[in-house]
């Protein structure tokens, strides 16, 4: 494929006042209404990371509450409705408000970015899909405050979740603010698949991608395929509430497995969802950190794709004690302990890609080697529970809360901190402090470990999930004692990171453009982008631009696109080849506007059925008035 | 430059003497604050009821207690008093509470009035002395560390006002007098009880310290001793029984108050003659306590 | 560090180059999530029905005649709407204008019947499962009419008022797409709803 | 508990100072470690708030802090460590009208109870 | 009491590798086996356990190599590409399939085994859960209830067991992790397991399925004994209620027939039928009041009938006003059902 299509390689020399004009153009509003009507994919993406980490906060606050309460016997630090509760907002929050609204806030902010494009394929989407995230969590917390969170579990099982057996508003709220973060999601992740696959910069073809956009495409595919299922059971559950159909009502036929089917459905991927985009980040940080290409590129995209397919066969093995039929059971065991090999696979090609490589030991790569010892433990626990009998003692018990923690902090929080420090000098333009770093990385490992470990004993001896209370006879206060002194460190490790990334807004060391001496587009612009991204749009030759640029001390861009509106290369699906140039819209309120309308909607119908019919119209009105186009109509 | 140094210097002289002010405005602190220790710690003062307080302390006590209950009585509304039914009940009153301290005429206080210090006043020369209102403020509030107690858990503001109104007769009656109509009372029955209103919480915390329950029992929200004669009522509300013997609600409660010993024979608690309302506020007070 | 040109765009159209703008990709993955959507409602019809004793719980099977209409009605309405972008596509603002008014109202004849049909149900949702999941899915369905018809008849006046052009027609391909979805979905609808029982029952 | 003795010492000459005769229970011969077992096994926290024992929050009866202190047993008996052995055993026969139940307490047990309350203070 | 004494296991954490030594035992736990499933189970852990410790160590053992064989030398040691497509093959796809295959299929075997089905004769036991607690219900060859407890279990020792699981309200987990996995109770649904105790003892179970308000203190004790001390047991369970011996005892029952007791409880052999509470037939020969939540003793008993909700928040008994007399007879009532 030839890219020459100009007659003749010409320098480029850019007046100030061009490219003053282009910022102008691209220009973010600012002050309280620019708030409202934002819709630049950077600032997007920055508010999805801010939001998801205040959660993580919150949620990481109420689980330290559970573990003190859970420190000692029969504490009476907090009582049992106040204990169910909190674990159920910290499953929540942490599953639906966190950790998949922090990926996709990544994906957002670096993804175009990585791809060399201005911003996202629909700019005001992204920013009505902040706002529902953001209504939706918000009420999610005013309703613990108000003393009516849900109360039934972050896997909301009926009957306990219906209305019989959980009366008030509770599960309700639940059942909205899933849809909330439903909507949210998949519109991020249309988003990005539109992105990636459209709008990669001239000569990057899929197989020269970067990784992390892999892991952001194969996590958006699984989004889209992954969230109806949950759209659909909690849409069941909420008519069961409100309008009394039957759904899951034994006595009128209705079947309760049904909502563990489709939850888990949901629910298995939803771990993997979060999983693939670190996986994508790991890659990322250790090419960056051992400044070689990685080894098996291929083996690596293939094996993400593969986890992200197989991760949808595997939802009944979180059902193994309902009493299905065991021979049906037992293909999900052959399927889960098959997701080793595309997980070992990856394991091993970043070990052979550190293998003898003069590895800088950054912080960010900390996190991800700190990553391997906990994942690797993790991974094979989850190998163990997909046993059916041995799963039949440890299900619902602290040995798979140790798994899952293993699985998640280990696997997706850690590779996420590290690409924190990682993408932090671009976001913000300065480092963050590296013994701040190193100091929190060691103290969240050591917390983390001593939180977690000790919960795989008490699952074997018997201690199940979701009590918030115990005999002294059980002997479980010693291994709680020293989880609960665990967490507190834990939470002492991150707290740092916190510190530091607010210190480092005001105090850090600027960054300049390329501190990491990385490989990859997001690099190639200052830091942070100007408000454009990129002064011209990259032409990529290889999978490493910015090493080849540096190698032949030139590089090739993109010119003829107009300054004066918001003009993108359109390129093609397979070898982003350029095939035309979209015009992307600008600052807008219609997008806040119809997130108000639909959460007007989604939060009334929990008080009455009529909500839905306004909700309707409302977001009918409002999208007309988005997408209305404006006299006079433009001839070109 | 030859005014700056002068001024400099003043300015050093000053801030010396500010400094050593300081220093020794701290100092006579401290040793204000340690000699008073010192004189209450080691117990120099003496609070023996035979001796009366030195002249100085007396005025300064006397000066302090007629300011404060003048300033307390100024917005006290006074009712028409000269009604002699008030009077007259307000006599009864008097002959069951007041005669054995502040005695009547020719009728001498009892021991108890007798060897008190400050001395109970003779309230034949205080209506002279003081207005209706001034009375009525000490009646319902009794004074500290005098040994007037308060009576507002004892009578209403009503009957207190009956009382004022045969003290506001007393300094014309002369002790025949006194008798005659002490004589013509008994022959008339006594009143009846009054109507009882719901119950107030508030009334009831204060009025435990009318029935000096807190010198048995911790009792939260209310100041005292804290002893554990009998046990600390904190938690009451939710406890399942009264004394281990009457099973805890309203009525159980307001009975348990007002005639323990009728309840269980065996118990310390002493009846109170607790009045039905006082009772009522008492245990809607106690019912909040969980 | 030289920079240099290799790809001058200017001359590139600004509409959409092969009708595949990332809005088409966009309506695409509506399309995707909301086929998932069906899917799993499809799934959960089958399962409640997998697991109840009788099914319809009554044994009566529901009727089938206007079902089958309705069903022809929008698969006109899908081919009108098929026209309507073909007029377009060779810039024929009129066949445009005419065809999607056509679809809008046929759709609208639709969510007439379907109105009749669900007030002559025999049964409620609060009955039993049978009854919940059928409401569901014909609610469901009936509320993807209805925003195709108010979504389309924007669509119309604006074809009216001549803003579609050939080059302009992203917004008609959007709207065209969205429409066969919501049709074809009720294809597994109705073969749910009203084939199902009589194959399983008989 | 192994801290009380130690404590005690230390405020024996206040118990010289204020007068209190100490003996009877110095002289108490049951041990509050086992008390404290005891109590456990026969519920007594599932009707009093003990302090120290585990669960034990009950609030049928009165709470049991400072119980060393308190002036009258269960409002009628003057405190002292035999008559709280002989509560502890056969409430009923003291007062019959008392909720607390016979537990069947045998005297070792009353006595190492009765220990164990002496020392909430 | 709960017997038993329980050896701490001790805890290793180091180097990111920690590995559980030595078994512990316990009233409650997966690794104190005494029953023929969880035998298995745990025969199957320890192998997988020590394979799962070694692939950890090999792993991080792999990783340590990569990072420090640079920095001894002090230049860059790449593996050549061949060299690092035979690690991957060998470590990301043979070692896995070869951890996983066995493990997989012994899985299989021994689930197969837990599952065989039991002989015809089997004794049947009719577990339902409530909110919260445990309805046990002893089942006739025909199906038929011979007699009713709550919360407490017996099984004879070596003999397997058949328990029907039910459920009235939600979902909840039958679980005795000495003697077997656990089993949902799924509502309108019938689940069946099988127990096979080898050692006698008194084992605790516990709710695994989050189930409510008061999931954490929902157990129940299975106490296997000799075959003989069993059918004694279950003859005296058949039996009605033991007539009262003394006034006072009669009076108790009076409470207990007047009060509002018997709206949900029955004792068989009198009036009271309720069925919504835990039959209390034979209540005084039970070891625990309140699904294993507290010893049965006659103080345990009075706090929880005169303040159930402060003992267990959110349970379904409430508190009962009974006079001081009152109380004292219905304890003495209750404490002579043997």
């Amino acid at each position: 494929m030839t890219l020459h299509k100009a007659a003749e390689q010409r320098d480029i020399i850019d007046s100030p006042e061009e490219t003053a004009h282009l910022a102008r153009t691209w220009y973010s509003p600012r002050g309280f209404p620019g708030w409202f009507t934002q819709v630049n994919q950077r600032m997007i993406g920055k508010r999805f990371i801010i939001t998801a980490f205040i959660f993580f906060l919150l949620a990481g606050i109420l689980g330290l509450l559970m573990r003190l309460q859970l420190a000692a016997p029969e504490q009476q630090l907090l009582g049992p409705e106040l204990y169910n509760q909190f674990f159920t907002m910290h499953g929540t929050v942490m599953m639906f408000f966190f950790a998949i609204p922090v990926m996709e806030g990544v994906a957002i902010y670096i993804v175009p970015l990585m791809v060399g494009t201005r911003d996202m394929a629909f700019p005001r989407l992204n920013a009505f899909g902040y706002y529902v995230y953001l209504i939706g969590g918000i009420v999610l917390f005013g309703s613990l405050l108000l003393g009516m969170a849900p109360n039934a579990g972050w896997f909301n099982y009926v009957p306990l979740a219906g209305k019989l057996y959980s009366p008030g508003y509770g599960v309700d709220v639940w059942t909205t603010m899933i849809t909330f973060i439903e909507v949210s999601a998949l519109t991020a992740a249309v988003e990005l698949i539109v992105t990636i696959l459209r709008m990669r910069a001239p000569g990057m073809s899929l197989n020269r991608m970067p990784l992390f956009v892999w892991a952001a495409l194969v996590m958006s595919f699984m989004i889209v395929f992954a969230m109806p299922a949950v759209i659909v059971s909690s849409t069941l559950l909420i008519l069961d509430r409100l309008v009394d159909t039957q759904f899951f009502i034994v006595e009128s036929g209705g079947e309760p497995l049904l909502w563990q089917h489709l939850f888990w459905y949901f629910g298995h991927p939803e771990v993997y969802i979060i999983l693939v985009p670190a996986l994508g980040m790991i890659s990322t940080i250790i090419i960056t950190f051992t400044g070689r290409p990685i080894f098996g590129y291929t083996a690596l995209v293939l094996s993400v794709v593969a986890i992200g397919f197989v991760s949808f066969g595997l939802w009944v093995h979180h059902m193994f004690t309902t009493g299905l039929p065991q021979l049906g059971m037992s293909f999900f065991t052959a399927a889960s302990a098959m997701i080793a090999i595309p997980s070992g696979v990856q394991i091993f090609c970043w070990i052979a890609s550190l293998w003898g490589a003069k590895i800088r030991f950054h912080t960010p790569m900390l996190w991800v080697l700190g990553f391997f010892a906990i994942f690797v433990i993790g991974g094979l626990t989850g190998v163990m529970v997909a046993s059916i009998p041995f799963d039949t003692q440890v299900h619902d018990t602290f040995f798979v809360v140790a798994h899952f923690h293993y699985v998640l902090i280990g696997g997706a929080v850690f590779p996420l901190i590290g690409a924190v420090y990682y993408w932090w000098p671009k976001i913000i333009g300065r480092m963050m402090n590296e013994t701040a770093g190193k100091w929190s990385f060691w103290l969240a490992f050591i917390g983390f470990n001593i939180t977690f470990f000790p919960m795989h004993q008490l699952g074997l001896e018997g201690m199940p999930r979701r009590i918030y209370t115990y005999a002294d006879e059980m002997g479980w206060g010693d291994l709680n004692m020293l989880a609960t002194i665990g967490a507190l460190v834990l939470a002492v490790g991150f707290g740092i990171t916190l510190v530091n990334a607010i210190w480092s807004v005001s105090r850090g060391r600027p960054a300049g453009t390329n501190p990491w001496n990385a490989p990859t587009l997001e690099w190639a612009t200052e830091s942070p982008p100007a408000s454009y991204n990129f002064r011209h749009i990259p032409v990529v030759e290889s999978r490493w631009p910015l090493w080849d640029w540096q190698r032949q001390d030139e590089r090739r861009v993109v010119t003829g696109l107009r300054n004066d509106r918001r003009e993108v290369v359109l390129t093609s699906v397979l070898d982003a080849s350029p095939v035309g140039v979209q015009v992307l819209p600008g600052p807008s309120i219609w997008p806040f506007a119809s997130a108000v309308a639909a959460s007007t909607g989604f939060i009334g119908i929990i008080f009455h059925p009529i909500f839905f019919v306004i909700g309707f119209f409302l977001v009918f009105f409002s999208l007309v008035a988005w997408f209305w186009p404006r006299r006079p109509w433009r001839n070109d | 430059m030859n005014d700056r140094v002068p001024k400099r210097l003043v300015a050093r002289a000053r801030h010396r003497l500010v400094v050593r002010l300081t220093i020794i405005g701290v100092a006579v602190a401290i040793a204000m604050v340690a000699g008073a220790a010192t004189f209450v710690f080691w117990g120099a003062y003496n609070v023996s009821a035979l001796q009366q307080h030195t002249e100085p302390v007396y005025t300064l006590l006397n000066t302090a207690l007629n300011r404060s209950i003048r300033q307390r009585a100024e917005d006290i509304e006074v009712p028409p008093l000269d009604d002699p039914a008030m009077a007259e009940q307000g006599l009864r009153y008097y002959r069951e509470k007041c005669v054995q301290c502040h005695g009547a005429p020719g009728i001498s206080r009892d021991d108890v009035g007798k060897g008190m210090t400050p001395v109970p006043s003779n309230l034949a020369h205080t209506a002279r002395s003081r207005s209706p209102a001034e009375i009525f403020w000490t009646i319902k509030h009794g004074i500290k560390m005098t040994g007037m107690p308060s009576w507002q858990f004892i009578f209403t503001d009503a009957e207190i006002w009956e009382i004022v109104a045969f003290l506001m007769q007393m300094p014309r009656l002369s002790p025949a007098d006194y008798q005659a109509w002490v004589a013509e009372v008994k022959k008339a029955s006594t009143s009846a009880t009054p109507p009882v209103s719901t119950p107030d919480p508030e009334r009831g915390r204060l009025a435990m310290y009318g029935y000096a329950c807190i010198a048995c029992h911790r009792i939260p929200g209310l100041v005292g001793p804290q002893v554990d004669v009998g046990p600390p009522l904190e938690g009451i509300g939710e406890r399942r029984y009264i004394a281990g013997v009457l099973t805890n609600n309203f009525d159980n409660m307001v009975h348990w108050l007002q005639h323990p010993t009728e309840v269980d024979p065996l118990t310390a608690m002493p009846d109170l003659g607790v009045t039905e309302q006082d009772a009522m506020n008492i245990a809607a007070y106690l019912s909040l306590l969980d | 560090m030289r920079v240099l040109e290799a790809v001058d765009v200017s001359g590139m159209s600004r509409f959409n180059p092969d009708r595949r703008a990332p809005l088409w990709w966009g309506i695409l993955g509506l399309i995707t999530i909301e086929s998932a959507v069906v899917l799993t409602f499809c799934v959960s019809y089958l399962y409640l029905a997998a697991y109840a004793e009788t099914w319809p719980p009554t044994g009566k099977v529901p009727p089938i005649l206007w079902p089958s209409i309705n069903l022809g009605l929008l698969l006109l309405s899908s081919f009108t709407m098929y026209l309507a972008g073909q007029g377009i596509n060779r810039g024929d603002k009129r066949v445009l204008a005419i065809g999607v008014t056509t679809s809008v109202l046929l759709a609208t004849v639709v969510l007439v019947l379907r109105s009749l049909e669900l007030m002559a149900y025999e049964f409620s949702w609060k009955d039993h499962a049978y009854g919940s999941i059928v409401w569901a899915i014909s609610v469901f369905h009936y509320v993807h009419v209805t925003s195709i018809v108010v979504g389309s008849a924007v669509v119309a006046i604006l074809a009216w008022r001549g803003y579609f052009t050939r080059e302009r027609q992203i917004g008609v391909v959007v709207d065209t797409n969205y429409w066969y979805f919501v049709c074809i979905a009720w294809i597994p609808f109705y073969l749910l709803l009203y084939w199902v029982p009589r194959l399983y029952v008989g | 508990m192994t801290t009380k003795p130690a404590f005690s010492v230390l405020l024996m000459p206040l118990f010289f100072a204020v007068g209190c005769n100490e003996s009877e229970v110095m002289s108490l011969p049951g041990d509050p470690a086992k008390g404290k077992m005891a109590i456990a096994a026969y519920g007594c926290g599932s009707c009093h708030a003990i302090p120290g024992i585990l669960g034990a929050n009950g609030r049928t009866g009165p709470p049991l802090e400072r119980i060393a202190e308190r002036t009258y047993l269960a409002g009628v008996l003057p405190n002292t460590p035999e008559q709280m052995m002989r509560w502890i055993r056969i409430p009923e026969a003291i007062d019959p009208l008392t909720a607390m139940p016979n537990m069947d307490v045998s005297v070792n047990d009353a006595r190492d109870i009765t220990a164990y309350l002496y020392t909430l203070k | 009491m709960i017997p038993g004494t329980r050896s701490r296991a001790i805890v290793i954490l180091g180097a990111g590798i920690a590995t559980l030594l030595s078994g512990c035992s316990g009233s409650q736990s997966a690794l104190n086996p005494a029953g023929s499933a969880a035998d298995l189970i745990a025969r199957l852990w320890w192998p997988t356990l020590v394979v799962a410790s070694l692939v950890t160590m090999l792993v991080l053992a792999l990783l340590l190599v990569a990072i420090f064989r640079a920095h001894k030398k002090g230049a860059a040691l790449p593996l050549s590409a061949r060299q690092s497509r035979n690690l991957v093959i060998a470590c990301g796809i043979i070692l896995p399939l070869a951890a996983t295959i066995p493990f997989a299929l012994s899985s299989f075997s021994i689930g197969r085994e837990i599952d065989a089905p039991l002989p015809d004769g089997a004794l049947t036991v009719e577990v339902v859960g409530k909110l919260w607690w445990w309805e046990v219900h002893y089942l006739d060859e025909t199906g038929g209830r011979i007699a009713t407890t709550a919360n407490e279990i017996h099984i004879p020792v070596n003999e397997p067991v058949r328990f029907l699981l039910k459920s009235d309200n939600v979902i909840h987990s039958f679980w005795v992790p000495n003697l077997q996995g656990k089993t949902d109770m799924m509502p309108g649904r019938t689940n069946v397991t099988s127990v096979t105790a080898n050692q006698p003892g008194i084992y605790r179970g516990q709710c695994a399925e989050y189930c409510g308000t008061q999931h954490a203190l929902m157990a129940f004790l299975l106490v296997a004994e000799e075959p003989e001390a069993f059918e004694a047991w279950l003859e005296g369970q058949r039996q009605p209620a033991m007539e009262p011996a003394t006034a006072q005892e009669m009076l108790g029952r009076e409470v207990f027939l007047n009060e509002d007791c018997a709206d949900c409880h029955a004792i068989r052999g009198t009036s009271a039928e309720g069925q919504d509470g835990p039959d209390l037939t034979h209540i005084a020969s039970r070891r625990t009041l309140a699904a294993a939540t507290t010893p049965n003793r006659i103080g345990h008993l009075g706090g929880w009938i005169t303040d159930p909700q402060h003992i267990k928040p959110g349970n379904q008994m409430p508190s009962t006003e009974l006079s001081p007399a009152n109380l004292q007879a219905l304890l003495s009532y209750l404490g002579s059902l043997e």
